[in-house]
């Protein structure tokens, strides 16, 4: 199972701050997990205002894997936890 | 790097008492530059009906400590440095409240101003933060980033070459 | 500039009171920068055996005022600033106490910083203190000026150009 | 009557922090009065082990008139307040 963590205006757009996924073999890039995200979550919440697309396919989406930024092209394995956050503004 | 301290907190802290504990028994500090940032009444986004009544900060925990741990060891690499202090809180926050505190001890003035301000801008732009600023009339909005990661980086490679 | 803060004394400050007095019922403070000058137990002068054991701090009251509040206009000249404090100690000092304190605040950080650098640079270069570093063998010495006055003001000389 | 002043190691060597001195109207440059004050001290303190030349004419002293920097060359009047020094070491 992987951990996938959604913070700040990303974790309210899609309102969910935390979820446990089991990756399939074939899900081995941030960019497949995405994709896997989105058909999952299109699915479950079709009337929900905010589109997982059109959220998590935004250009200025960042991302880490174990707490590390990474790519979108970046390798994933089950055990991971990947994270996606807008850029930063602490301070 | 002789002690460097790390920590994320909702609750609010002194300044006094960081200096205090920076300088406690050590007799070769000659300088000590500290940073507070605080809650402004405006932020750069909003007009003037629009003022900022408090800020929500979010982190992610775990994440956050690594990203200012690197902050600081890539800070001490550059400069002779004694002691760091790195604060930085998070939940909701009132106008006039402290927000961050950068302390930064070393012989020299030099490396302990330096330190301090390089601190900061790997902070404001590394370092796994989030503001959402609520205004008065309870509108709220997540803060824009606006230095870009390449700019800082870029700002402070320069000053080193010429070092 | 809304308030300078001009002190020479005898007496210990307190970092956290000169900080709670900037922020005192202003709300549109969003960085303080500090900078604070201990007695070292090692002058850059002194060899391992010779530890300072204190210093003695000379003014010109009349002169080291004026120096300071011409120093603190130039740099409310080049940024955008709110309050700015100097305070400085004269008399007998022993080792690990407080000597000087620059407060600077200002909306950003990138002005209360970089005064607060400046004024640093220029009250150690330009305003009336002379220092005497005593060492525990009971043998004092003048301290000698490190930076020429030119060396500084062409720094920032050249850092105004860039900006 | 001028007001001299001496501060730090200059006030140290010639054993004297500040002195009222009559100028002649001669005296009106700083350099005359440096002059001024080595005959004046010279023979009253002939057996102190500084010279009041060496340390005046040193060109590391500095000079303020009025609690302005000035130069040697800078001219001075009775009533001014003129204070040498050497450079600064604060901070």
């Amino acid at each position: 199972m992987a951990t996938i963590h959604y913070f700040a205006s990303i974790r309210e757009k899609l309102g969910l701050s935390a979820e446990q996924v089991e990756l399939p073999s074939q899900v081995d890039t941030v960019s497949a997990l995405v994709e896997l995200l989105i058909k999952q979550h299109e699915k479950d919440d079709k009337e929900f205002n905010s589109s997982w697309g059109d959220v998590l396919n935004n250009t200025a989406v960042l991302v880490a894997v174990n707490q590390t930024v990474a790519k979108f092209s970046s390798s994933i394995k089950d055990s991971d936890e990947i994270a996606f956050f807008p850029p930063v503004t602490g301070g | 790097m002789r002690s460097l301290k790390i920590s994320i907190q909702e609750q609010d802290f002194s300044i006094e008492d960081e200096c205090t504990a920076m300088r406690a028994q050590h007799k070769d500090i000659g300088a000590l530059a500290t940073f507070t940032g605080l809650v402004r009444e405006m932020d750069d986004e909003s007009s003037a009906e629009q003022e900022v009544s408090s800020l929500y900060v979010e982190h992610y925990p775990g994440m956050t400590e690594k990203n200012l741990e690197e902050i600081a060891e890539q800070a001490n690499q550059q400069w002779p440095l004694l002691d760091i202090t790195i604060i930085h809180r998070i939940g909701e926050l009132k106008v006039s409240e402290q927000i961050v505190f950068v302390g930064v001890s070393s012989m020299h003035r030099e490396a302990a101003f330096a330190a301090c301000t390089f601190i900061m801008d790997f902070l404001k732009t590394k370092a796994a933060f989030w503001k959402k600023s609520n205004n008065s009339d309870n509108a709220g909005h997540w803060v824009e980033a606006k230095e870009s990661d390449s700019d800082v980086s870029e700002k402070w490679a320069e000053a080193k070459q010429k070092r």
